[in-house]
């Protein structure tokens, strides 16, 4: 067990990119009530698009800037075109999850159309590793989670300073009383899109220059984010980043110690059990689900 | 031959029709077989969803696991040499089980944390089945036996299971149909509209909650068993979660809650993809783009968004309003009462009832009877804890230790809400609570039935829940409005079919709730004859009103709540005249120091 | 309802009809020697998977295979037959892949499934397929022994088994010094099953050697514990028993940890492409091709890149497209070999008739009555640079070199 | 914006009929607020004043009838349109972010009604004072951890934040202590004061009656009194709105 440490920060590492999903679900769902299945997959065609322009001679710090803001904006379009034309009827929150499923599902195919399904080489913002506690992590991987970190604490700093962050959080309390109060709620819901699909985003990028640039970049880690999500409790921000972190410790640890091929068994399980047992998530206390 | 029967005879000769074309005679090519195959699997597996949100409200995106079932039942059992007809058996009490176990925690969950934990579930289930390798083989999978049948010497070939699937196709369509027609499925309905009105009527929600869920397992498992025989080789990805998705677009498409919604939807999924096979995105093009679009603009699925138009269109779902409703008296009412239901028996007596929300009390001590037959009128300002008395009533607050509420000798407080019904208590709605999905025949058939008990003990000879609910629209005036949706009906209508529905329980203690909120002139002098001759009839009545003059004129003795204390109790005139009462409602100026333009008011008025 | 129910009858009268209409339009148009053989036209139908993990893989088989032919169909075809290789895309998984083989056995009625791909997946489809169909199976990318020891009536391939493949690595790995071999595999039975070979191979250079065998779920993202774990274990060699993207992202975490033995890895990891997406952390890997490199100047593969440039301008050239386009050629020679009419029977014969037959890119291949299995040899590599080269002569998966 | 001290602002309604998915909550409801008064709208349960009080602040869109505001017709504009002309509720249950800080209450209540950041902290500081200690005191507090009454006063001054010209209130004084409610219509009074139009909703009569110079009776959706708050007939229409006619 002499590594442990070393499994454990490699785990927080990993657990960057569940947490920043993590954190783009909850922000959408908080907003919004749509649990939304197509973020990594709306992040991963963001990084694809941008992955043409930095071949084009983009920097390529550049391009996770545009990554962030192309995904940004389709999450915006997103919100406009399919879910806000719902409406609220009785189903809507379970309705609404299934249009993201669809919207994955046409994700999918367009990125199939667009650049096929062979993986592609994606260039790191920086080479090289650094060793901490007797193990090497790629400074790609350290990045993604100082990145991580600092695209957490600004968006908590937007929730819990600015003016409109505060409005975007009293929307999530009550969205009637914040429209009795003349806040925009279709302003809200598109910055919240936009904010969720951003830094998915950002987690799509660094996954991809972790390994390759392909369709699937997210499934598996989407599904990560979400045992994150539960941990954490649907409604709560610190909460998704915590479990995401905590499942990609957790995800290491199981790897490392258990059986390298008992860790998706591992995942699921976590979720099942938090789902039966604490519906509201661990972490997640106050209020319950919107719905 | 009534209708319903002749159609399920159509079904079952066109069944075992397209049976003997997809069978052993090689009447068709192997490739339509298997298209055949594969469309009756995919229907039975998309009817069992459809079902369960149809009927239910309950989404599943996990029913794979239960597919998962029975097509690894049929794979190992076949290995034995046990008969299809014993794996059908088997798996539907497997699956049953399992699904009857998760279906009890449903109601705990909010649709869309129950969509997940399913989700979550098969997730875990396809895990379960990449590790269990003696049982499924594995993440490789493992191959199919021939199904070997009671009904036929040898096995039967891998290309002629397509057999097997239409006939349990044919099976689970009867089911689906009967359970949608019939009873049950009404019940489910109900449940699914007005979890707490169900309540009222003597439905324990997550008991039909279990019992949908596990006979939607059960058919489900139905679907691995076909799958497995006309594939011969099954392996967890066609229990993975996108075959689940799968089988959300064919429900979605198709459209919830209709069987012929499933035959569609199960279409869709099938011929997309053999469709497409030569454009491999297209087939997610087709469904991503078919999902968003039909619930962006049809909402609940093709096959009820046509049903929806074709009623529309032939004026089904507006009230002819040339036809009035023909108004009920007070004798014609206690008539009816008398005939569904015995006159009440036993005092109501509600005793130091005494409701805590935080530290804050929302009832303190409240205590008064309703003797059999009488009205007793609740009023008071809002906030003053005549909801939370209701609901103390109802079962659903849990008063304090030292309260005791008893209907004769029966403690009412150690009944769940739904046992109240048994011992004939009843309680209308503010807002009426029909259920949505139910025509008001519907609806009172279904309640009818549940009240069959009641008024056997009683000795009631109309008890048959047909002539029950044809009295109840007769004598309510509510022929013309019997085969209509609520939501397609006038409110007052759907007032009136909501005391209806407390005397199809057969319920002789009715509390209700705002009888008179949102009524018109008209419709409240007819309530008031309603509920003059329901109490002629023998019926104890408890009106919670803030119509105070309705409830002063109607009630034979009034209890008047303030901050949730009693403040006084008595007959309708002595409340009148009660300063107390006064004050409650327009303050007085006696005790706390008055404004400048209240003090020149008062002395205005010395 | 009345309403409701008369068009649900009309509704099951016209699928009934629509069923008729298939039935009548499976029925052959015309008459035919044998399935899917016309005056004018071959049908042949594969499966390969286009989508999911392994599609690094069958994108460039299918081209190779394809673009041999197109050639042959440009020049004519095959005694005026053009050849007509309907390919489904199976995604790696086994039960599409059993509908596949239905699909293209019954509605396209294909003479032969030629150079279709997976091993556990085309071990789905051989129930319906040889059992019950009994259509020959040519040139699978992909098998397992008993597939060939002994020969089944229906079933012939050019690729040589993976446990061959696994003991020969196993061999390789100890005579270039291992004591203690590390096997990581995929935890799927195909995978599991030739990482067990590795065991022979190893301890027939010397009974004292160890092997740990070592299961990572397949298309596992994140290698980060398990390359810990490994450096921790400090094995002398490492086995990589596992699909491409797998070994990419395995190698890349075990370079980040430093931790750098000699590798090895099976056929399939062999492409242009690999080195590629697998950068600095690849260097140095051995494995073994099937075809002489595309490199290579002679005559066959200049054919190769000149079809390839021409069909499949997006392809670079690469091995694995290479080896599907020496695949088709063989078949296309096995298909001209036929004597008398064409049926699935004297289709066998033409195949077996290749005895022995040299392609040019592969090791000469030879067939048999009872050889069902064309070629047993492979030439060891290395990537060195931006290239596979090759290490010693080609040696034969059957015995000990 | 107007200068909120001197100006009370005017809002009216005429020939207003809503109906809820078929059921009539209001029919034919006019009503003109004058500026600078101060208005009780009373009723019992179920007679349409929450409704009106909606209507009034453009929350609900009525199905027949019109609103203006400062004599502009604004039926069709949206909440936020009356926010930004100084119309302000105070909805019924209050309607707190329960989960946010009280200071964060009350600044959106200025942010609601479009205004900058030192602007949002100099009303901020005017609107401190008002406030009961609890709430000064507690400016970190979840708003959710107020009493009943503490929470009514924060709900008033998230309503001041927005610098109204006319406030609306819906049930202030809704499970409230008696003194407590005083202490709601202290504040009101002294809005009102200085020249803010207060419109205050409520089924008790007895707190609203002290300080409301016009009244207006609210019976099954329809007005059936208007005018003085201190005459007899006044009292009159209560009696009958409530408790039907003396028999």
């Amino acid at each position: 067990m002499g590594d442990l440490p070393a499994v454990i920060v490699s785990g927080i590492v990993s657990g960057s990119a569940y947490a920043l999903l993590a954190l783009g679900i909850v922000i959408i769902f908080r907003s919004t009530d749509t649990v939304n299945f197509a973020i990594g997959d709306i992040g991963t065609l963001a990084v694809f698009m941008t992955a043409t322009m930095i071949a084009a001679g983009l920097p390529i710090w550049l391009g996770l800037i545009a990554a962030i803001i192309t995904a940004g904006i389709l999450g915006i379009i997103t919100e406009r075109t399919l879910i806000r034309p719902l409406g609220h009827s009785r189903n809507y929150v379970f309705i609404a999850l299934v249009v993201t499923i669809g919207l994955g599902l046409l994700i999918h195919a367009g990125i199939f159309v667009g650049w096929g399904t062979r993986p592609q080489a994606f260039p790191v913002l920086i080479e090289g590793t650094v060793k901490l506690f007797g193990i090497a992590l790629t400074w790609n991987k350290i990045l993604a989670a100082g990145i991580a970190a600092v695209a957490m604490i600004a968006i908590a700093w937007f929730f819990k300073k600015t003016p409109f962050g505060i409005a975007m959080r009293a929307t999530a309390d009550d969205p009637v009383a914040a429209r009795m109060v003349g806040i925009d709620s279709g302003r809200v819901a598109a910055i919240a899109w936009f904010l969720g699909c951003g830094i998915a985003a950002i987690a799509s990028f660094f996954l991809a220059a972790d390994t390759s640039l392909n369709p699937n970049l997210t499934l598996s880690p989407l599904f990560r984010a979400f045992a994150g999500v539960f941990l954490g409790g649907l409604t709560s921000m610190a909460g998704a980043v915590i479990g995401g972190f905590t499942i990609g410790v957790l995800d290491n640890v199981a790897g490392r110690y258990i059986s390298a091929s008992y860790r998706d068994t591992m995942v699921f399980a976590i979720i099942v059990l938090v789902l039966f047992i604490r519906p509201a998530g661990v972490l997640g206390a106050g209020r319950k689900e919107r719905v | 031959m009534s209708p319903a029967n002749m159609r399920r005879l159509g079904i079952v000769i066109a069944g075992l029709a397209l049976a003997i074309v997809v069978g052993p005679y090689r009447m068709v090519g192997d490739y339509v077989q298997f298209i055949v195959a594969a469309l009756s699997f995919y229907f039975i597996a998309v009817l069992s969803v459809n079902m369960l949100a149809g009927l239910c409200g309950i989404w599943s995106l996990g029913h794979t696991a239960y597919m998962a079932i029975g097509a690894y039942m049929a794979a190992n059992l076949t290995k034995m040499g046990v008969p299809v007809e014993v794996i059908v058996l088997a798996s539907i009490a497997l699956s049953f089980v399992v699904g009857y176990i998760l279906g009890l925690s449903a109601g705990r969950f909010s649709v869309l944390y129950f969509g997940l934990l399913t989700m979550a579930l098969a997730l875990a289930g396809t895990e379960i089945i990449g590790h269990w390798t003696a049982v499924t083989g594995g993440d490789d999978g493992m191959k199919v036996g021939k199904a070997i049948t009671l009904f036929w010497p040898q096995p039967i070939e891998t290309k002629n299971a397509a057999m097997i699937c239409v006939i349990l196709a044919t099976l689970a369509y009867l089911v689906g149909e009967a359970v949608s027609n019939s009873q049950l499925g009404r019940r489910w309905l109900a449940v699914k509209g007005q979890r707490i009105a169900s309540m009222s009527i003597g439905l324990k929600p997550h008991v039909e909650n279990a019992t949908a869920f596990g006979m939607s397992s059960a058919i489900a498992s139905l679907a691995g068993i076909g799958m497995a025989f006309s594939m011969a080789y099954i392996d967890p990805v066609a229990f993975s979660l996108d075959s689940g998705v799968t089988l959300i677009v064919g429900t979605v498409v198709g459209g919830i809650g209709s069987t012929l919604g499933a035959v569609v939807g199960s279409a869709f999924i099938t011929a997309v993809p053999e469709l497409a096979r030569d454009a491999q995105a297209v087939a997610n093009f087709v469904y991503g783009g078919a999902m968003i679009a039909v619930l962006l603009f049809l909402g609940e699925g093709i096959v009820p968004a046509i049903r929806r138009r074709i009623r529309h269109w032939k004026g089904r779902d507006r009230v002819n309003t040339n036809v009035p409703r023909q108004a009920v008296d007070a004798q014609a009412m206690a008539r009816l009462v008398s005939e569904l239901m015995p006159p009440a028996r036993h005092t109501l007596s509600l005793n130091a009832v005494s409701v805590q929300f935080s530290g804050l009390k929302a009832l303190d001590d409240v205590t008064f009877d309703i003797a059999p037959g009488t009205a007793v009128g609740l009023i008071g300002p809002n906030g003053a804890g005549k909801t939370s008395l209701l609901n103390v009533l109802s079962g659903f607050y849990k008063p304090l230790a030292t309260t005791t509420v008893k209907l004769g000798d029966a403690d009412i407080l150690a009944l769940p809400p739904s046992g109240r019904a048994a011992l004939g208590m009843g309680r209308t709605f503010q807002h009426a609570e029909l259920f949505p999905e139910l025509t008001i025949r519907q609806m009172l058939l279904t309640v009818a039935a549940l009240g069959r008990p009641l008024r056997r003990a009683n000795q009631i000879a109309l008890n048959e829940p047909e002539a029950v609910a044809e009295r109840i629209i007769g004598g309510l005036g509510l022929a013309p409005y019997a085969d209509y949706m609520p939501s397609e009906l006038p409110f007052g209508v759907q007032k009136v079919a909501d005391i209806g529905r407390v005397l199809a329980i057969g319920a002789s203690v009715v509390s209700m709730d705002e009888p008179f909120s949102g009524l018109d002139e008209h419709e409240r002098s007819e309530l008031r004859a309603i509920l003059r001759g329901m109490r002629s009839a023998g019926v104890s009545i408890l009106i919670i009103d803030h119509a105070v003059q309705e409830v002063l004129s109607l009630a034979d003795k009034v209890v008047v709540l303030d901050f949730g204390k009693m403040l006084a109790t008595g007959e309708p005139d002595s409340i009148r005249r009660n300063p107390e009462v006064m004050k409650a409602y327009f303050g007085s100026s006696h005790h706390v120091e008055p404004s400048p333009e209240t003090s020149a008011k008062e002395s205005a008025n010395g | 309802m009345q309403m409701f129910a008369h068009t649900r009858r009309k509704l099951i009268v016209a699928a009934m009809a629509a069923c008729g209409a298939l039935t009548l339009g499976s029925f052959p148009s015309m008459a035919q020697q044998s399935p899917g053989v016309t005056d004018k036209e071959i049908k042949i139908g594969a499966w390969i998977p286009l989508t999911g993990p392994i599609a690094v893989v069958g994108v460039p088989q299918k081209a190779g295979f394809e673009a041999y032919i197109n050639m042959i169909n440009d020049r004519g075809g095959v005694n005026g037959r053009k050849i007509n290789w309907i390919v489904e895309d199976n995604a790696y998984n086994p039960q599409r892949t059993a509908t596949a083989a239905r699909k293209l056995v019954t509605r396209d009625e294909v003479l032969a499934i030629v150079h279709a791909n997976g091993t556990a997946q085309s071990l789905a489809a051989f129930p319906y397929l040889l059992e019950e169909s009994k259509v020959p199976f040519f040139f699978a990318y992909a098998g397992l022994k008993d597939w060939w020891y002994p020969a089944r009536p229906d079933l012939y391939g050019l690729f040589v088994n993976l446990e061959n493949q696994a003991r020969l690595l196993g061999r390789w790995a100890a005579k270039e010094g291992a004591k203690n071999v590390m096997v990581v595999h995929s935890a799927l039975m195909q995978f599991e099953v030739v990482a067990k070979e590795v065991i022979p191979g190893v301890k027939s250079v010397s009974q004292s050697n160890n092997v740990e065998l070592y299961a990572a779920k397949f298309d596992t993202q994140d290698y980060g514990p398990i390359a810990i774990d490994i450096a921790k274990k400090k094995p002398d060699a490492l086995i990589f028993i596992l699909a491409q993207p797998d070994i990419v992202r395995l190698s890349k975490e075990l370079a980040q940890q430093s931790f750098k033995v000699p590798s090895y890895t099976y056929a399939p990891t062999v492409a242009n492409s690999f080195i590629e997406l697998g950068g600095p952390a690849v260097q140095g890997l051995r494995s073994m091709s099937l075809t002489v490199p595309p490199e290579t100047d002679n005559p066959a593969v200049k054919e190769y890149k000149d079809a390839l440039a021409k069909y499949f301008p997006n392809e670079k050239p690469d091995y694995i497209s290479l080896f599907g386009f020496a695949n088709a050629k063989v078949f296309v020679e096995g298909l001209r070999r036929v004597k008398g009419p064409l049926t699935r029977e004297s289709l066998k014969a033409g195949i077996e008739s290749l005895a022995p037959y040299d392609s040019g890119i592969l090791a000469p291949v030879s067939f048999a009555r009872d050889k069902h299995l064309g070629m047993t040899a492979t030439q060891r590599v290395q990537i060195s640079g931006n290239r596979w080269v090759a290490v010693g002569t080609p040696v034969d998966g059957d015995k000990d070199w | 914006m107007a200068d909120t001290k001197t100006k009370g602002g005017t809002v009216a309604v005429a020939g207003i009929v809503h109906r809820y998915a078929g059921v009539l909550a209001l029919n034919g409801v006019s009503l003109d607020v004058q500026p600078g008064t101060f208005t009780a709208v009373l009723g019992p349960n179920g007679a349409g004043k929450s409704t009106l009080a909606q209507i009034l602040c453009g929350v609900l869109r009525p199905t027949q009838g019109s609103v203006t505001v400062d004599g502009v017709a604004r039926t069709r504009r949206s909440r936020r349109a009356f926010v930004e002309d100084g119309v302000v509720l105070v909805p019924e249950g209050r309607r707190l972010f329960g989960q946010l800080t009280v200071r964060e209450n009350l600044l959106l209540g200025a942010y609601g009604a479009r205004c900058g950041t030192a602007e949002m902290h100099r009303r901020l500081a005017e609107t401190l004072p008002l406030m009961p200690r609890a709430v000064q005191e507690g400016q970190e507090r979840a708003a959710a951890t107020l009493s009943g009454g503490e929470q009514q006063m924060l709900a008033v001054g998230r309503a001041i934040m927005a610098a109204p010209r006319t406030i609306v209130l819906d049930e202030p004084s809704l499970g409230l202590a008696p003194i407590l409610i005083d202490k709601v219509y202290e504040v009101l009074g002294q809005l009102n004061e200085a020249g803010v139009t207060v419109v205050v909703i409520e089924q008790i009569a007895a707190h609203a009656m002290r300080y409301a110079k016009s009244l207006t009776v609210l019976d099954r959706g329809s007005i059936v009194y208007s005018g003085s708050a201190t005459d007899d007939a006044a009292e009159e229409a209560l009696k009958v709105g409530y408790l039907g006619h003396a028999t």
